[in-house]
Order: structure tokens, then C-alpha cells, then sequence
């Protein structure tokens, strides 16, 4: 029963705070606040009910949805253990973002609209996550991209914003085409949609003919596709950065903690189907990796904070994608769990700094805001510690996990790491830039802005404070077992999902590695080395930029002026998507347009229309008008028929 | 009385509107007549309502029939009745034209008298057309809508009103001749086989015997007409310029109901009647079907005025309920895509028919509808914003809205039919976004820049009676979908095992087309 | 013998005349023509025993039709330029030829069919009486409803003839 | 009197009612000419009464006298009110149907 209020409780806000529209902020604010908190209140239970030994997972049926001939497609969710920390996750981490928005919004004349959609995007979420085939999952897949463009958009009257918001739904739709042929390529192989009917049916498989095992590629590499648009992988990772224009809580919720894990979480929900087939994860892999490499090193040179935040998600996204690549999809998840906090918790935070610089976001502009900000700073701190992979916070476990995993992979598994690992360098180096230029050295704003700085209100930094908790302490669920082993303890998070997360009988003779055991002092090395990598990186970083943006840096930045422009604008990739698809797209549009429709279709048949007027024009010539003549005419053709009657 | 009614609810809910207009066009004020025009709308919806409730969902049969002798020398009768093919469109029918005879209640219309008189026979011919199970009477009904709408358009278009409304009926007209002739072919096929002559749809769907090259060319034939009315690529031209010039009104009933005349006749002619040519020519028109989404997609992106835009967006989106009928799996009709088909024609009246009252409204308040005139507008009409919205996110198909669940089922039948197909019919799902969310952009968003935009004022309460409706229920239809799909199931059925069985029947004439198609689902990897 | 005479002279003078009617130059002329004409018919009917027939022929068209001819001649007051028809050219010859030609075969053609061979017609008796009982009695409503054609001709013709205004 | 010779009589009043017609430009003798062609017409009906003696014929012929008095009356009128708008009744001058 807890899950129907589960659901319940962030749609009847969504509904309340867009239909009525309240006016006062402090109700639209506390029914939005209601929606979420309530609804993770009542999925603790839910999931404390998962925490016993071999609890399964259960699904209910809210109605049949959708059915036709042989179809039947139900309105059903499911409750399990993988299931369960999404929904702590979109609800509890939901609940604290909806908190501090409305110290965030406080601004706003009124927040009901705004509200509305965060409650009916968290509704949405929990469809996506609760959803037991593919459908309702498509449901809240498309909805949360609804609500992305809506919340995106939020600003519309500054026109950018619109189009970010625009561009997002594009691109999503571009990858949700990708889902939807996934979903048709599955229904016409196993003729249903339903994640445990599938299962059932690929867990019972000894062995996979070639002809499955290609469809199962087929059908893995289409839902990836989906994957992309919504997790932001390569090459559909564009809408993100632009995703920026909305409000900074709706990026935090939206774009850093839960929609774009999206797509982590499908491919988890399907693992079945993706341990099936290799060479799908091995593109997955390699997308994942490349996107978390890629993004990392954009991210280095961006001057908008929110815009490195942006590509810091994009390449974490990448990380999690990575994990998946490599079977460890509970590293993925587990991943996402940490980021989700400390990401959250990073966005919050240059939310306050934004708010207290009234809405600057260069960074050129902030600088020594650790003296007016303070809690905010020393919770920024700890976000960028967990991220970079300071030893004992989350960020380290779970990429070293990652990191760990993609070694251990046959074969490519090195260049994976390779990729990992040069990624976490340029994490750490872009995310102690992004520190000390925003609350080290001098600050470089102007007068008014900084006679204004104070620290924001409590109803903003509480939900930070607890983030940072999270941030710092979530981590331990997922030790690595060579350490707990080491510190007397045992990871909590893989064993709990492997109830969820198995590799199907016939995939287990490739998959065999995932069991199997290394020495442990290859793993201390490579934590090792990876963690100082990364420090040394950070080191780096803090020494160039402590002082905020020096004339040496300057000089450098002109050393190697053609590496900074391409870095700093994105390797031109949105120039090069507008110059080979859009353009070209439109441009053939243009021409079917003038040409064949207005030209050949249109003109032919005006031609035609035309000519039949020119041939009625020649023959009308005996028509004089003259009634003798017609009269004549008449009678004589009379004649000639009597006359042909009767010969 | 009340068993008269029941006996004869159908007829009353095609001749009502007929005797409510002559009603409305000589009552003594405009006041008198535009009440009698609503409420003779209204009783026919309340009439179409009971059909609703007491129609038999497990049935496949025709239900409500009504049978009388006409000629009976010439087997002409009159046939009607309703079944789950045509219930939820005679549905979409009486719901649509309170609502467009509420949007002129307060519009300033020149004529109003005939103006509303004419909707009401159009809402007979409409009603009629569905509704008619004989040749003859359908035929009539056919033309019986072309001839309001030809004034409609001529009379109360914009400037261009009249090579549009000609180009218009020049098409249609042309079209339903031929098929008229085919129609006459078909009567004598029927009368060699069986020895009697019928007109009845009933009696003609018993022929057997008829060669695979007579049924292609009555096929083509029909199609034609039908293919020009939906209007499937490269007969489209005469929609954008008809929707341009037509008034809002006309506007609404032609992308709402007018157009699924098309998608309906193949539905009930010219699937049931010639299963074998289908078989043949099912690819010719799967292809010019998916031309059709793509190339409407694609020109409705490239439009600067509106109502232009949502006229392309309609032979693109009419171009998937056009594959969806003619799916053919192991020589039977894809029940999941023929029930999407029917869904989505129910969705594209209602999100379409709402978009068009919407631009209609916008042309009313600016008399521009140039895309670039507007901007920002959503601040000053939020309601108008949102019921925008939500008609645009019906039409672009986003899931929980009425029409993703019809593109969905539409798309499966297909892509399981030929993937390639599957996935290029997809790529209109993509580009609808694309066009769609610029015409709310291009509305909706940016900076309310322009003068005379900042005075909009928001919908009106009348404005609010029927968009209110409309834009719930492309919620609610995307929602509970088998609420509508129940009462259509066993039709469409029955449908799909008369094209199989009926193609077992004749396959001796010619074998080919039933390997064919066992080829083409044999990728099957399982 | 007497017959063939009564006949024969009656039948040359209404050739003449009709040829006068669609020949002679002034209407005054024509509608002259076209009075003796008629009224020659007439006795052709009489001849045949149908007198009723003649006696409206004579009432009817000699007294009623020409007669509003006349009047209209008259209300017109063509001058001789109106009347002067322009000299006939060639393809109108032709036609002429074909025309008479033309009924010529035809007519040949019918009556050579009509095979009732040299059967002398004989005069009908009296029978004014058994008219008047068919007319009111089989053909009463297409009497009443001519009787509404008039009246409406006798409107119409008021109506398009009136002066505008 | 053989029935032919009626019928031939009938014939020529018709033949020279039609030349009437196509070739005069007058419209008063083209309604003159129409009377002729009626009369034939009316001639074949008395003459085939009397032959095959039933008076149907002669009730027709009555009734095609009202129908030619109706048709006289407004042809009249109509030339009246022509030559009053237009000041000619010649029938070349009236080329409304030209295409």
C-alpha cells in the first residue's frame, strides 16, 4: 500500500501547486515540500522491508494501461532492492533540494508554477524508477524530460533559456528514439515488455543462439542510445551544459543527482539483458569512458560555474556508464548513490554563491568568498574533497571501485582504466580550480555586489549540511571487501544488490572474472596510485590558482593558446553538430519546401489546372454566343443521330 | 417513446443536426439561433452518449441497426448502425461540434446564420458518412460533407478563400468519382456472385470471388479517394492551403474529423473489401505513408505562420495512422497497429483540433498568425499557455498523453512488420518535437517584446468550456487508454480476421502474396 | 373525290402559307401568313371530324396568339432598319440544303416504315361529347394544373413585360 | 386520305418552323416559327386520333394549345422587355452564352 502513497503524495502536490496556484511562496513551498518528504517517508518503510536477508522484491498492479490485440501492457511497479535506493535517493536527496529551493526562489513573485513541476518531476522519477516493464519506465523516462524542458525553460522570457530547454527535449527525444526502438526490437523478440517476465525468460536460457545473442545487442545498443540522450554520454551529452539556464536547485535535482542517472539505472534494471550481450557493453564501455575523459578536460578551462559543475556531471555520468560497461553494475549504482550526494551538494552550493553574488556565475568575478560564506565554503570543501577522491570520503570509494573494476576487465580493461584515471586527474585539477577561484584569493566582484555578500539563510545551508554529512560518511556502505577485510568491516552495498544484480546462467562462463580473485597488493598499488595521481593533480591545481587568475596564468594560457580555445569551446562540437545535422537538415527541409512542394507538387497539379484552362480557352472558340449557331449545331447532330438510329 | 429512441438513436443522431440547422438558419435572431445551434449539438452528443453507454463492447456485430427498403429493385437500403470501428468517431463528432459552435458565440462572424446552419449539415454528412453501411447512402454522405465545407472556406476563408476552397473540392471531388465508379464495379461483382443485387456493405463483404486484378484496380480506386481525403503524401497539397484560408471553425472540423474520413474509409472499404490487392499494395502505401510523416515533419518545420504549421504537422501525423492499417503480419491485419491507427485519429482531432482553436484564438486577439509576431506570450495568457502545452505535448506524443499511446501501438505493428520501416516512421517522432516546441517557443517563450502582445487578454470563460475539456482529455486518453480501447477490440478483431480469412478464401487466384509476406517476418530471431 | 380536292387544297395553302410565315421580310406580313395558316389547319381538323379541336384552334390561335402578335408588332413599331435581314451566306445555304435533306430522308424513311398501307382515314363522328368526358374525367388534374400553368404565365409575362421603374 | 399525307403536310410545316428558327434573326419570327412547328406537332396528333380513333390526340392537342398560349405570352413579354432594355430584337445581338 506504501507505494501507491509513494507515488500519491508528489503528484497531489504537483497537482495542487499547478492547478490552484497558490500565491503565497511559504504554501506553494511547504505543499511541494510536503509532496516529497512525505513520499520518502513513506518509502523508508518500503525499504527497511528490502533490508532483511533474501527479501525479494515484490510488484503491484495499478491498473491495465494499455491493450491490444495480443498486448497487454499493465500499469505495474516494483519494489526491490535496486529499485529501493533509487527511491531513497530521488525522495531523500528530492526532499532536501525542494527545501532549500525555497530559499532559493525567495526572490520569485510566486513559486507555485515552479514548484509544481519539481513535485510532478519527482512524481515522474519515481514512475521511471518504480516502473516493472519498459513502458511505464518510458513514461516517466519522456516525463522527466518534460519536466527538465519545463524547468529549463523556467526563465522563458529570456529567450536563451527557452532554447536550452528546447534543446534538451530535442536531444533527449533523439536518444528516447533510440529507447523506443529498443522497446520495439524487445517486444518483437519476447513479445512483452515486463522486466520480470524477461527475466524469467533470459535467466532460463542455458545457452544463447547466435541469431538471440545478436538481437540481444541489438535491442542493448538501442536502449543505450536512450542511455545517452538521457545520461548525457557522448555524442548526445550537448543539452546538459545548456541545461544550465534553469534554476540552480532544479540542476542540482535534475541535471547532477537524478534524472540524468537515468540512464545508469535502466541499464542496471536491465543488466540481464546487457550481461548477455558483450560487445553492446563494450561499446558502452568505451562511450563511457570517452565521455568521462572528454568532459573532464572541457571542464578545466570553463570560467561559469555552473558550467564546470555541468561537465563534471557529464564525466561522472561517464564513470557510472563506465561501471556498467564493465559488468560492475553495482559500482555504477553505488556511484551514483555517492555522486548523487556530493553532486547535489556541489550545485547547492554554488546555488548560495550565486545567490549571494545576485545571479554572477563567472568565476572570474567571485574569488574570496570563504570569508563571507562561510558554511557554505566548508561544506564546498567537503563536496569537492568526496569528488576529487580524497581518501575516507564517498567520492573515493566509489571510484576507486570503478576504477578497479575497469582493470580488472580482460583484455581492454587497462585503456579503460587508462581513460578512469586520466579522468579523476582532470576531476581533481578542474574541481580545486573551481574552489579556489570561487572562495580563495581576492575577491574580484565589484563593490556593490560585495558590500551585499552575506552568508544565505538556514533554510538554504541546513540541506547542505546534511548533504555534506551524506557525502562524507555514504561512502562506508561500499568499502571495498580487500579493506573492510583490512579495517574489520564488510561492504554493505554490492552483497545487498546482488540479490537484484546477476549475471544470467548463460552468460556466466564470460562473465567468470567477476569472481575471480586478485592479489591484493595489486589492488592497494592501483588505489594508491590513482589516489596520489589525483591529489598530486589537486596539488597542482591549488598551487596555480590560490591566488585566483595570476599574470603567470595568463602567460600560460597564451603558451598554449590553440589547447585553451579548443577546450574552452568544447572542441567546437556544437558548431560541428549545427554545421552537419541541423543545417544540412534544414536546409534540405527548405528545399523540399520551395522546391518539391510549393514547385513540382503544388506547380504540377497548378500546371495541370492551368493547362485544362489554356485547352477550354482553344475549343471555346465556337462558342459565339449565338443561338442560331447553337441551334443549328443542335439540329443537325439531332439529325445525324435520328439518321444513324435509323440507317 | 423511449423504445423508439433506442431503436432509432442513430438515425436521430444523424438527421437532428440536418433539422436543427434548417432550425437555426430561419429562426428570427442570431441570439435564438446560435441556442438552437448549441443545443441541437448538445442532444445529438447526450444522443451519441447513450449509444456510448449501451453499446456492447464484446460484440464485434453492428450494433443500433436500422434497416429500411430504399429501392429495393436495385438492393438499396438504408443501412445504418454503429460498431466499435466507428462508435468512438461518431464520439469524436458530437463532442467537436458543441465545441466549435461555442467558439463562434461570441466571434463576429459575417452570416453568422448560415454559417451555423452549414456546421450542422456538415455534422450529418460527417455523422452520416460513419455511420452508413450502405454504398449508396455512404456516397451521398461523402459529398454531403464536401459541400458546407466548400462554403465554409469560400465564404468565410481569408484571402485567398477561393482557389483554396476550389482546389479543395476539385480534389476531393475528383477522388470520390472514381470511387464511385469502383463502387459500381463492385455492385456488379457482387450481383455475379450471389445472384442479387445489394449495395450493403453487410452483402459485400461476402464476395469471394473476385481476381486479384479487379480488386487491385477497385482497390486503387478507393484508396485514392481515401488517400486524398486523409491526405496522404503527394496528395497533401490541397490541406495546407484549405486549412490557411479556412476559418477557425472550418479549421477544427476539417483536421478533426474531416481528415479521418479517409483513414476511416480504409478502414472499413477498403481493408475488408479487397484483403488480396491490400496485401500487394500494403507497401506502396506503408512507403508513401512514411514520406508522408517525414516530409510533413519536415515542411511543417520550415512554416512561419502557425496555423500552416499545424496543417503540415497533420499529413505527418496522419501518415502514421495510415501505416497502422495496413500492417500485415502472416497475411493478417496487426491488431496492435490497427487499434492504434483508431487511437490516433481520435488523439490527432482532439490535440489538433485544440491547437487549432488555440491559433484560432491568437488570430482573433493579434489577426496575424506569423509565428514571429508573437513571443512571450505566456505571461499574459497562462491558461492559454498551458492548454497549448498540453494540445502540443499531445501532438508531439509524449507518453501519458493520448498520443503516444497511438504512435506507440502504431509503431510496434510496423517495426515488427519491417523494422527498417519501424525505425524510419520513428524518426517522425523526433522531428515532431522539433516542430512542435518551436511553435510553443516561438509563442510561448522569450521576452515579451512586441506592443501589442503585452494587451492579450487571457482565455475567455466560453474559451475556457471547451479547452478545458479538450485538454483533459488528451490526459485522460493517454492515461486510461482501455477505457476507449475496450469498446474497439472486438471490432477490430473481427476486422483483422476478415482480411485473413476472407484472403484464404481467394488465395487459390493467386498464392504470391501470402509467401510474401510469410517472408517477411521470418527475421524473427526466436 | 370531293375529299381529295377539300384536301389537296387545303394542304397547298398551308405549305404556301408556312413558307410565307418564315419567308416574308415585314412581321405584319408573317403573322398574316401565319394567321391563314392556322386557320386553314383548322379546317383540316374539321375535315377529320375534329371539331372541337378546330374550334379552339380558331379561338384560340387565330383569335388569342396572332392576335397578341400583333399587338406586340405594334407596341414595338419596328422601323425598317430592324427588318432588314442581312443577305443569307454561303455555310447558311448548306445547312438549308442539309436540313431539307436531311427531313427529307428522315420523313421518307418513317412513312415508308410505317406500313398502314392506303387504309382511308375516315372521319371521325361526333364527337365533341366523348372529349369533354374524357378531359373532365382521365385528364382532370393535368387540366387543373394547365389551368395554374396559365396563371402563372399570365404573372410572369406581367411581370417581365412591366416598364422598370 | 391516307395517314402519310398528313404526316407529310405535318412534316413540311415542321421543316419550315426549324428554318424559321436557325435562320431568321428576328425574334419575333423565331416565336412564329416555334407556333408553326407546335401546329405540326398538333396536326400529327389530330390525324393519328382520327386513325386510330381514340381522342387521347385531341386532349393532347388541347393541352398543347395552353402550353403554346403560356409559352407566346411570355416569349412576348420577353421580346417586349428586351427591345425595351436593349432597343433590338435581332438575336445575334444577344450573346450572353459566349463562352
Amino acid at each position: 500500500m506504501l507505494i501507491w502513497l509513494v507515488l500519491l503524495f508528489p503528484l497531489v502536490g504537483a497537482v495542487w501547486n499547478g492547478l490552484l496556484l497558490p500565491r503565497h511562496k511559504l504554501l506553494s513551498h511547504s505543499i511541494a515540500v510536503a509532496g516529497v518528504g512525505l513520499s520518502f517517508l513513506a518509502a523508508l518503510p518500503l525499504f527497511v522491508s528490502l533490508l532483511g536477508e533474501g527479501a525479494a522484491g515484490s510488484v503491484h498492479l495499478a491498473f491495465s494501461w494499455i491493450q491490444a490485440g495480443d498486448l497487454d501492457i499493465g500499469m505495474e511497479f516494483v519494489v526491490d532492492r535496486l529499485s529501493g535506493v533509487m527511491l531513497l535517493i530521488v525522495t531523500g536527496i528530492g526532499s532536501l533540494i525542494h527545501i532549500y529551493a525555497g530559499g532559493y526562489m525567495n526572490e520569485e513573485k510566486t513559486t507555485a508554477r515552479f514548484f509544481s513541476y519539481l513535485n510532478l518531476f519527482i512524481f515522474m522519477m519515481l514512475l521511471l524508477v518504480l516502473g516493472n516493464n519498459m513502458l511505464v519506465m518510458f513514461i516517466g523516462w519522456e516525463g522527466v524530460g518534460l519536466c527538465s524542458y519545463l524547468l529549463i525553460g523556467y526563465w522563458y522570457t529570456h529567450k536563451p533559456n527557452a532554447v536550452a530547454g528546447m534543446k534538451a527535449f530535442v536531444v533527449n527525444r533523439i536518444g528516447d528514439f533510440g529507447f523506443l526502438i529498443g522497446i520495439f526490437l524487445t517486444y518483437k523478440m519476447f513479445g512483452t515488455l515486463s522486466f520480470s517476465q524477461l527475466h524469467e525468460v533470459l535467466a532460463g536460457q542455458e545457452s544463447l543462439s547466435p541469431a538471440l545473442t545478436s538481437g540481444l545487442t541489438a535491442i542493448g545498443i538501442c536502449l543505450f542510445i536512450g542511455a545517452c540522450g538521457k545520461s548525457a554520454q557522448l555524442p548526445l551529452y550537448v543539452w546538459l551544459p545548456d541545461a544550465m539556464a534553469g534554476p540552480t536547485p532544479v540542476s542540482a535535482l535534475i541535471h547532477a543527482a537524478t534524472m540524468v542517472t537515468a540512464g545508469i539505472y535502466m541499464m542496471t534494471r536491465l543488466h540481464f539483458i546487457y550481461y548477455l550481450a558483450p560487445s553492446a557493453l563494450m561499446l558502452v564501455a568505451f562511450v563511457g569512458g570517452a565521455t568521462a575523459l572528454f568532459a573532464a578536460t572541457i571542464a578545466l578551462v570553463q570560467n561559469d560555474i555552473k558550467k564546470v559543475l555541468a561537465y563534471s556531471t557529464v564525466s561522472q555520468l561517464g564513470y557510472m556508464v563506465l561501471a556498467c560497461g564493465v559488468g560492475a553494475f553495482d559500482a555504477g549504482v553505488f556511484h551514483l548513490l555517492t555522486h548523487a550526494c556530493f553532486k547535489a551538494l556541489l550545485f547547492l552550493g554554488a546555488g548560495s554563491v550565486i545567490v549571494a553574488l545576485h545571479h554572477k556565475q563567472d568565476m572570474q568575478e567571485m574569488g574570496g568568498l570563504k570569508k563571507y560564506l562561510p558554511i557554505t565554503h566548508a561544506v564546498f570543501l567537503v563536496a569537492v574533497l568526496a569528488i576529487i577522491g580524497f581518501p575516507g570520503l564517498s567520492g573515493f570509494f566509489s571510484k576507486d571501485e570503478i576504477l578497479w573494476r575497469a582493470f580488472s576487465f580482460p583484455g581492454v580493461g587497462w585503456v579503460l582504466w587508462l581513460m578512469g584515471l586520466f579522468a579523476a586527474m582532470c576531476t581533481a585539477f578542474y574541481m580545486v580550480r573551481l574552489l579556489c577561484l570561487t572562495f580563495y584569493g581576492k575577491n574580484r566582484s565589484d563593490e556593490h555586489t560585495r558590500h551585499h555578500l552575506h552568508e544565505t539563510s538556514s533554510v538554504m545551508w541546513a540541506p547542505l549540511v546534511v548533504l555534506a554529512f551524506l557525502s562524507i560518511f555514504i561512502g562506508y556502505l561500499g568499502i571495498p571487501p580487500f579493506l573492510a577485510e583490512a579495517f574489520h568491516g564488510s561492504n554493505l552495498f554490492s552483497p545487498f544488490l546482488s540479490s537484484v544484480i546477476q549475471v544470467p546462467p548463460a552468460g556466466e562462463v564470460y562473465w567468470s572474472f567477476l569472481h575471480e580473485h586478485h592479489s591484493e597488493a595489486l589492488e592497494w598499488s592501483l588505489m594508491g596510485a590513482s589516489t596520489l595521481l589525483a591529489l598530486g593533480s589537486a596539488s597542482f591545481a591549488f598551487i596555480l590558482y590560490r591566488n585566483g587568475p595570476t599574470p603567470f596564468l595568463q602567460e600560460r594560457k597564451e603558451a598554449f593558446a590553440s589547447v585553451y580555445r579548443t577546450l574552452y569551446n568544447k572542441y567546437w562540437v556544437d558548431e560541428l553538430y549545427d554545421r552537419i545535422i541541423v543545417r544540412p537538415l534544414k536546409e534540405m527541409s527548405e528545399f523540399l519546401w520551395r522546391v518539391v512542394d510549393l514547385g513540382i507538387i503544388n506547380g504540377g497539379l497548378n500546371v495541370l489546372g492551368q493547362s485544362l484552362m489554356f485547352l477550354s480557352g482553344v475549343t471555346s472558340f465556337q462558342m459565339t454566343g449565338s443561338l442560331h449557331r447553337y441551334a443549328v449545331v443542335f439540329i443537325l447532330g439531332l439529325m445525324g443521330l435520328v439518321v444513324l438510329v435509323i440507317v | 417513446m423511449f423504445a423508439w429512441i433506442n431503436s432509432s438513436i442513430v438515425s436521430i443522431i444523424i438527421f437532428l443536426p440536418l433539422i436543427v440547422a434548417v432550425l437555426a438558419l430561419f429562426s428570427p435572431s442570431v441570439r435564438l439561433s446560435k441556442w438552437i445551434a448549441l443545443g441541437g449539438s448538445l442532444v445529438t452528443f447526450i444522443a451519441s452518449l447513450h449509444i456510448w453507454f449501451h453499446f456492447d463492447a464484446k460484440s464485434s456485430a453492428l450494433q443500433f441497426v436500422e434497416v429500411y427498403d430504399w429501392l429495393p429493385s436495385m438492393g438499396i437500403k438504408y443501412l445504418v448502425g454503429v460498431d466499435g470501428l466507428n462508435l468512438l468517431l461518431v464520439m469524436l463528432t458530437s463532442f467537436l461540434t458543441p465545441c466549435v459552435l461555442v467558439s463562434l458565440w461570441e466571434s463576429k462572424v459575417t452570416y453568422i446564420k448560415p454559417f451555423l446552419s452549414l456546421l450542422l449539415v456538415l455534422e450529418t454528412g460527417m455523422i452520416g458518412a460513419l455511420v452508413a453501411f450502405d454504398l449508396v447512402f455512404f456516397y451521398v454522405f461523402w459529398e454531403v460533407m464536401l459541400i458546407p465545407m466548400y462554403f465554409i472556406i469560400g465564404i468565410w476563408g481569408g484571402s485567398n478563400k477561393i482557389y483554396a476552397t476550389t482546389k479543395f473540392v476539385l480534389y476531393t471531388v475528383f477522388g470520390s468519382l472514381l470511387m464511385l465508379v469502383a463502387a459500381i464495379v463492385l455492385y456488379l461483382v457482387h450481383y455475379e456472385e450471389h445472384g442479387f443485387y445489394s449495395t450493403s456493405l453487410l452483402d459485400l463483404y461476402k464476395i469471394t470471388q473476385m481476381g486479384l486484378s479487379t480488386q487491385s484496380y477497385l482497390f486503387l480506386a478507393f484508396s485514392l479517394a481515401f488517400a486524398i481525403k486523409v491526405p496522404l503524401w503527394p496528395f497533401h497539397t490541397w490541406l495546407p492551403h484549405a486549412h490557411t484560408e479556412a476559418p477557425t471553425s472550418g479549421s477544427v472540423i476539417l483536421a478533426g474529423i474531416l481528415l479521418k474520413m479517409g483513414t476511416y474509409g480504409f478502414l472499413r472499404f477498403a481493408l475488408p473489401l479487397f484483403p488480396d490487392a491490400l496485401v500487394r499494395y500494403s507497401p506502396l502505401l506503408m512507403t508513401l505513408g512514411i514520406v508522408g510523416i517525414v516530409y510533413g515533419a519536415l515542411m511543417a518545420w520550415m512554416q512561419k505562420d502557425a496555423k500552416r504549421l499545424v496543417a503540415y504537422s497533420s499529413v505527418s501525423h496522419l501518415g502514421f495512422v495510415v501505416i497502422g492499417s495496413v500492417v500485415i503480419l502472416n497475411g493478417k491485419l496487426s491488431e496492435e497497429a490497427l487499434t492504434g491507427a483508431l487511437y490516433q485519429m481520435i488523439n490527432h482531432g482532439i490535440s489538433t483540433g485544440a491547437l487549432f482553436f488555440l491559433v484560432g484564438m491568437i488570430y482573433e486577439r493579434r489577426h496575424t498568425r506569423i509565428l514571429s509576431e508573437f513571443g512571450g506570450i505566456s505571461a499574459v495568457m497562462p491558461w492559454f499557455a498551458v492548454c497549448l502545452m498540453v494540445a502540443t505535448l499531445g501532438s508531439v506524443g509524449l507518453p501519458g498523453t493520448g498520443g503516444f499511446v497511438g504512435e506507440f501501438l502504431i509503431l510496434l505493428g510496423v517495426f515488427k512488420f519491417s523494422p527498417l520501416a519501424g525505425i524510419l516512421a520513428s524518426t517522425g517522432v523526433v522531428l515532431g518535437a522539433i516542430y512542435m516546441l518551436n511553435l510553443c517557443l516561438s509563442i510561448l517563450f522569450g521576452p515579451l517584446d512586441k506592443e501589442e502582445n503585452k494587451k492579450l487578454t487571457d482565455m475567455t470563460f466560453l474559451e475556457k468550456t471547451y479547452m478545458v475539456p479538450l485538454s483533459v482529455l488528451v490526459i485522460l486518453m493517454g492515461v486510461f487508454p482501455n477505457f476507449f480501447l475496450d469498446k474497439t477490440r472486438a471490432s477490430l478483431h473481427h476486422l483483422a480476421e476478415h482480411v485473413s480469412e476472407y484472403r484464404l478464401m481467394v488465395s487459390h487466384h493467386d498464392s504470391e502474396p501470402v509467401h510474401e509476406v510469410a517472408g517477411a517476418s521470418d527475421t524473427k530471431n526466436k | 373525290m370531293s375529299d381529295q380536292l377539300v384536301f389537296w387544297g387545303l394542304a397547298g395553302f398551308i405549305t404556301l402559307s408556312s413558307v410565307a410565315v418564315v419567308t416574308v421580310r415585314n412581321p405584319v406580313t408573317a403573322a398574316v401568313a401565319l394567321v391563314i395558316n392556322l386557320f386553314l389547319l383548322a379546317g383540316v381538323y374539321a375535315f377529320q371530324g375534329a371539331d372541337f379541336v378546330a374550334a379552339i384552334q380558331i379561338i384560340v390561335y387565330t383569335g388569342a396568339i396572332v392576335v397578341l402578335f400583333l399587338f406586340v408588332i405594334m407596341i414595338l413599331n419596328l422601323d425598317p432598319e430592324h427588318l432588314r435581314s442581312p443577305r443569307p451566306r454561303i455555310w447558311e445555304h448548306l445547312v438549308l440544303g442539309v436540313v431539307i435533306a436531311g427531313f427529307a430522308y428522315i420523313g421518307y424513311r418513317f412513312l415508308d416504315s410505317l406500313d398502314v398501307g392506303k387504309v382511308a382515314s375516315n372521319r371521325l363522328p361526333d364527337n365533341t361529347y366523348d372529349v369533354a368526358m374524357i378531359l373532365f374525367s382521365n385528364y382532370l388534374w393535368p387540366f387543373e394544373i394547365v389551368s395554374i400553368l396559365i396563371l402563372l404565365a399570365i404573372v410572369g409575362s406581367v411581370a417581365i413585360a412591366k416598364k422598370p421603374k | 386520305m391516307p395517314i402519310e399525307y398528313y404526316f407529310s403536310l405535318a412534316l413540311v410545316m415542321f421543316l419550315c418552323g426549324v428554318c424559321g428558327v436557325l435562320f431568321r434573326r428576328n425574334i419575333l419570327f423565331v416565336l412564329m416559327s416555334i407556333e408553326l412547328m407546335l401546329n405540326a406537332v398538333n396536326l400529327v396528333f389530330v390525324s393519328g386520333s382520327t386513325f386510330l380513333k381514340n381522342l387521347d390526340g385531341q386532349i393532347m392537342v388541347f393541352f398543347v394549345i395552353t402550353v403554346a398560349a403560356c409559352e407566346a405570352a411570355v416569349g412576348l413579354a420577353m421580346v417586349i422587355a428586351l427591345f425595351r432594355r436593349y432597343g433590338t430584337i435581332k438575336s445575334e445581338f444577344f450573346r450572353i452564352l459566349r463562352g
